[in-house]
């Protein structure tokens, strides 16, 4: 059964330093705040999953928690780079970031293959890349049937998975919907998992597109009303577009990027938007 | 000078590569304004599949992400991530694909990885995301990139996105089942592939543009057609749809 | 794009003697019309695949449309045998019947593997069973990461699926909500498909649990109100638990069955309820 | 004699044998009475997990099929049957799976496939259905079976869903990651494994069973706990929980 907790609480229960740490939210959903929080009580050493870094990794990594990052695309949407991503691979600022890099279908059936609870997924692809040859994760695998070659990957299983959803009921059955992207994967691969929500409600009602987790999969639920800004929660907030804009200049400079990290994040407290 | 831009051109040369009923698997940026222009003009039944899992979105305004709540909003199903890959581009279900490219062979092979070496890029790019997979699995691939030896490149530093690999044969062996890129549209005109060779070859170019101005701006010794079509500018009609989606505000 | 066409029109152009046809429907929303309509045109020598044959494949058994049956459950839910398919197993009778046989999750995973694309499957499943020694398309797989022994179990793409759903629009797209089982496998799996519906609306709004098959993954749709009878389509028709009762002396015994046949099917139209 | 069918006492033991907060795989029949019975007295936040797809299931009367739409209408989550396998039953997150059996034998190996040679039954059987991988998966299983020397036999005519195996160890070689068998509920009492050798012995009694009954009605020559539990009758609010649940017209 989920605990309803402060984000606080839940990040300094859920999250160890050296942790694997999936936050997932494909565009939609992102659990920012989580992320915040995570920067907030410099958690170091973790291995970062996410197949879009996007800004919240861009965050964590400019903030120094990260050793490695494991993804499938790292840039800005619709923007452009990830200036601290980018800092720590180009140049290992803060620190050398180790990093293990599929394609968006392999990640997500590492996911899923971790949600299976199976040591490995198969697809067609991979083949041809190079990332086969950068990547210890991907290996050929020939089916028993067919003889076909085809590429396996190993099945993922974070310590953490972390994710923001519109709803929690007082049981800590979690509903989101909209684009919902690998999340039910990502808490279903994890040993442990955190919700922020924006909404802590007496009953679920059905809703179309709507993924439930039942409460005995999560750890934690926290309430953190808009906690995927600058992305959004469908029928609540909107995605800050301009926020994205902006981010490229803040992170594209150490020094600026320092100040909003002591300004956004470490002079507020958990749960205050960015 | 005339009255569009090289952008605009773009768009509206990969806009009329699709025909009505296609479904169509579509990345932000180029492409997304290329297939919504097709949509609301001459292709009302084209399907636009959208890799955070939405089939079928008709956003009424181009989105700016690709996770836009207008696409789930819009869409005729929104399925998971594991799922749009698994169940809708592997199997072979989709038409056609775009991808862009930071590099890009005279094989259509295409790299979004790294420039220089993996382990020490001088410059780290996003990666991968869905392109590998479009690229080996969409019935065929449209790339769209602008033209200039940065660019168009005799070996890409990193193959990211397979197109015809070594060249003729190279896809089969590889095991890959989409027929590849069947077009590479650029700010000179189009390039594609040669049926013998697979080497990609200048067949079409857009209103004013020179033979000198293509091999200054191809890293390799790029084969131009003798009688290159000349592809006709966008309409008023086409610019005036396209600019339409594009000045609306980004949808949210 | 799926073409709007009498369910026996559908059938004429989809089933061909000698198919794999995949009937699907988990207690739920089973193609019962459609399967008397390939009884009424009298198709033969089918591959018939289903994971519980329910009364439906009993019928279409008994008629003597199949040749094979690959399924993984065979009996009549909450009342007992299904004794046509007994009746061939054991006697031969009307013709002998080749099985392949599997288990639910084995089935289910050959459907989802038919609709990605792959040749098999990846499961924990079978080991120390009988069923591995008498099927043919269950075999050992090794992780290449791990090391570990898994089964690997082949794909089905049938040759044809046949569904029924609550709501299809004028364009074709079909809608079926509740439990809607294997159905998006089954239809993604095959190469052409068949989908009767309770109703065909303008426009299909969203829907709690509902799974959309777009148009152009539908090859026809037959408006077949009732057609899962005695199974049901939820929001519109019971289950008729009375009938799956009633199906047990009529299919004891051969010459009750052949009556029910003449009066149920051959002498009736396609598309009434039986 | 006793005012209580043989059925309803196993179904009371079954239900006893769940604790509040568990999830359980449940099937049709004494497994889905037992499950509810439990639901609706001491584990008011069982989670029943139906094969059909549905997740906490709360139905206020007793389903005939295992997709009845009351199922799916008081679930938390309705998901695909291939997800029901694979995301909830394959890792172990269920704790408790209900089997019923055709044939057992002492080491809990299950038949449900074939009575005689497989390529040519004297019975044959409706087949494995779920039963394989919840024997496998689950964290335990509970089978519930009368006892008779038809089904209790030496050794099944086909394993469908694997105990112990050919016993201590097996489970382990066969890469099985759930602890197999805890408990046969028969219309006798019941068998629990033998710490060492995984055999069942008959460990605790219905009032009034005697041991000479218990080897009559079984096909190997079962062990009997020294001194057996007898198990407490059904009590009267079992009895009537039980009876509502039953009594109301199936679900439709």
């Amino acid at each position: 059964m989920a605990q309803i907790v402060s984000l606080a609480e839940a990040v300094s229960r859920a999250v160890r330093d050296g942790d694997t740490v999936a936050m997932e939210g494909f565009t939609h959903l992102i659990p920012f705040a989580a992320g915040h929080e995570v920067i907030r009580q410099r958690r170091r050493e973790l291995t970062l999953m996410r197949m879009t870094p996007d800004l919240i990794y861009d965050q964590l990594i400019g903030a120094g928690c990260a050793r490695k990052l494991i993804f499938s695309w790292g840039g800005n949407p619709g923007v452009g780079s990830l200036h601290r991503f980018r800092d720590a691979v180009e140049h290992g600022w803060p620190a050398p970031l180790e990093i293990e890099e599929h394609s968006h279908a392999g990640m997500a059936n590492r996911y899923a293959a971790g949600a299976a609870g199976l040591p490995f997924a198969v697809l067609r692809g991979y083949n041809g890349t190079g990332l086969v040859t950068q990547t210890e994760s991907i290996k050929q695998i020939t089916c028993p049937f067919t003889g076909e070659q085809l590429t396996a990957v190993s099945a993922v299983n974070p310590d953490v998975a972390i994710i923001h959803a519109q709803r929690a009921d007082r049981a800590g059955n979690v509903q989101l919907w909209g684009i919902t992207g690998v999340q039910k994967e990502a808490v279903l691969s994890a040993r442990r998992s955190i919700v922020t929500v924006e909404e802590i409600v007496a009953s679920l009602d059905p809703r179309p597109n709507a993924v439930v987790l039942p409460s005995w999969t999560v750890s934690y639920v926290a309430h953190v009303p808009d906690g995927a800004h600058p992305s959004y929660a469908l029928d609540y907030t909107v995605r800050d577009n301009d926020y994205y804009v902006a981010w490229d200049a803040i992170a594209r400079d150490r020094e600026t990027f320092g100040r909003w990290l002591d300004e956004q994040i470490y002079e507020v407290s958990a749960g205050s938007p960015a | 000078m005339s009255d569009y831009t090289a952008d605009e051109m773009m768009t509206v040369a990969a806009a009329r590569a699709l025909t009505d009923g296609m479904t169509c698997f579509v990345g932000i940026g180029l492409p997304s304004a290329a297939a919504n222009l097709a949509r609301t003009t001459h292709a009302p039944n084209l399907v636009l599949v959208y890799e955070s899992g939405t089939i079928g979105a008709k956003p009424g305004r181009l989105p700016l992400s690709i996770g836009d709540g207008i696409l789930a909003q819009t869409a005729d199903a929104v399925i998971s991530v594991p799922e749009i890959f698994n169940y809708w581009l592997q199997p072979g279900r989709i038409d056609v694909g775009f991808l862009g490219a930071a590099q890009i062979d005279k094989y259509g092979n295409i790299n979004t990885t790294v420039v220089g070496d993996y382990g020490h890029p001088s410059v780290r790019l996003p990666g991968a995301g869905g392109a590998p997979e479009i690229a080996a699995s969409c019935k065929e691939v449209i790339v769209i990139v602008r033209q200039n030896r940065r660019t168009f490149v005799e070996k890409v530093d990193f193959v990211t996105s397979v197109g015809y690999g070594a060249g003729h044969g190279d896809r089969e062996r590889l095991g890959l089942r989409g027929r590849g890129p069947r077009q590479v549209i650029t700010d000179l005109g189009v390039l594609t592939p040669d049926p013998r060779t697979c080497e990609f070859t200048m067949t079409a170019l857009f209103p004013g543009v020179a033979a000198g101005t293509v091999r200054e701006r191809t890293g390799w010794d790029v084969a131009i057609a003798a009688a290159p079509q000349v592809l006709p500018p966008p309409s008023a009609a086409e610019l005036a749809a396209l600019r339409t989606l594009t000045a609306s505000p980004p949808a949210r």
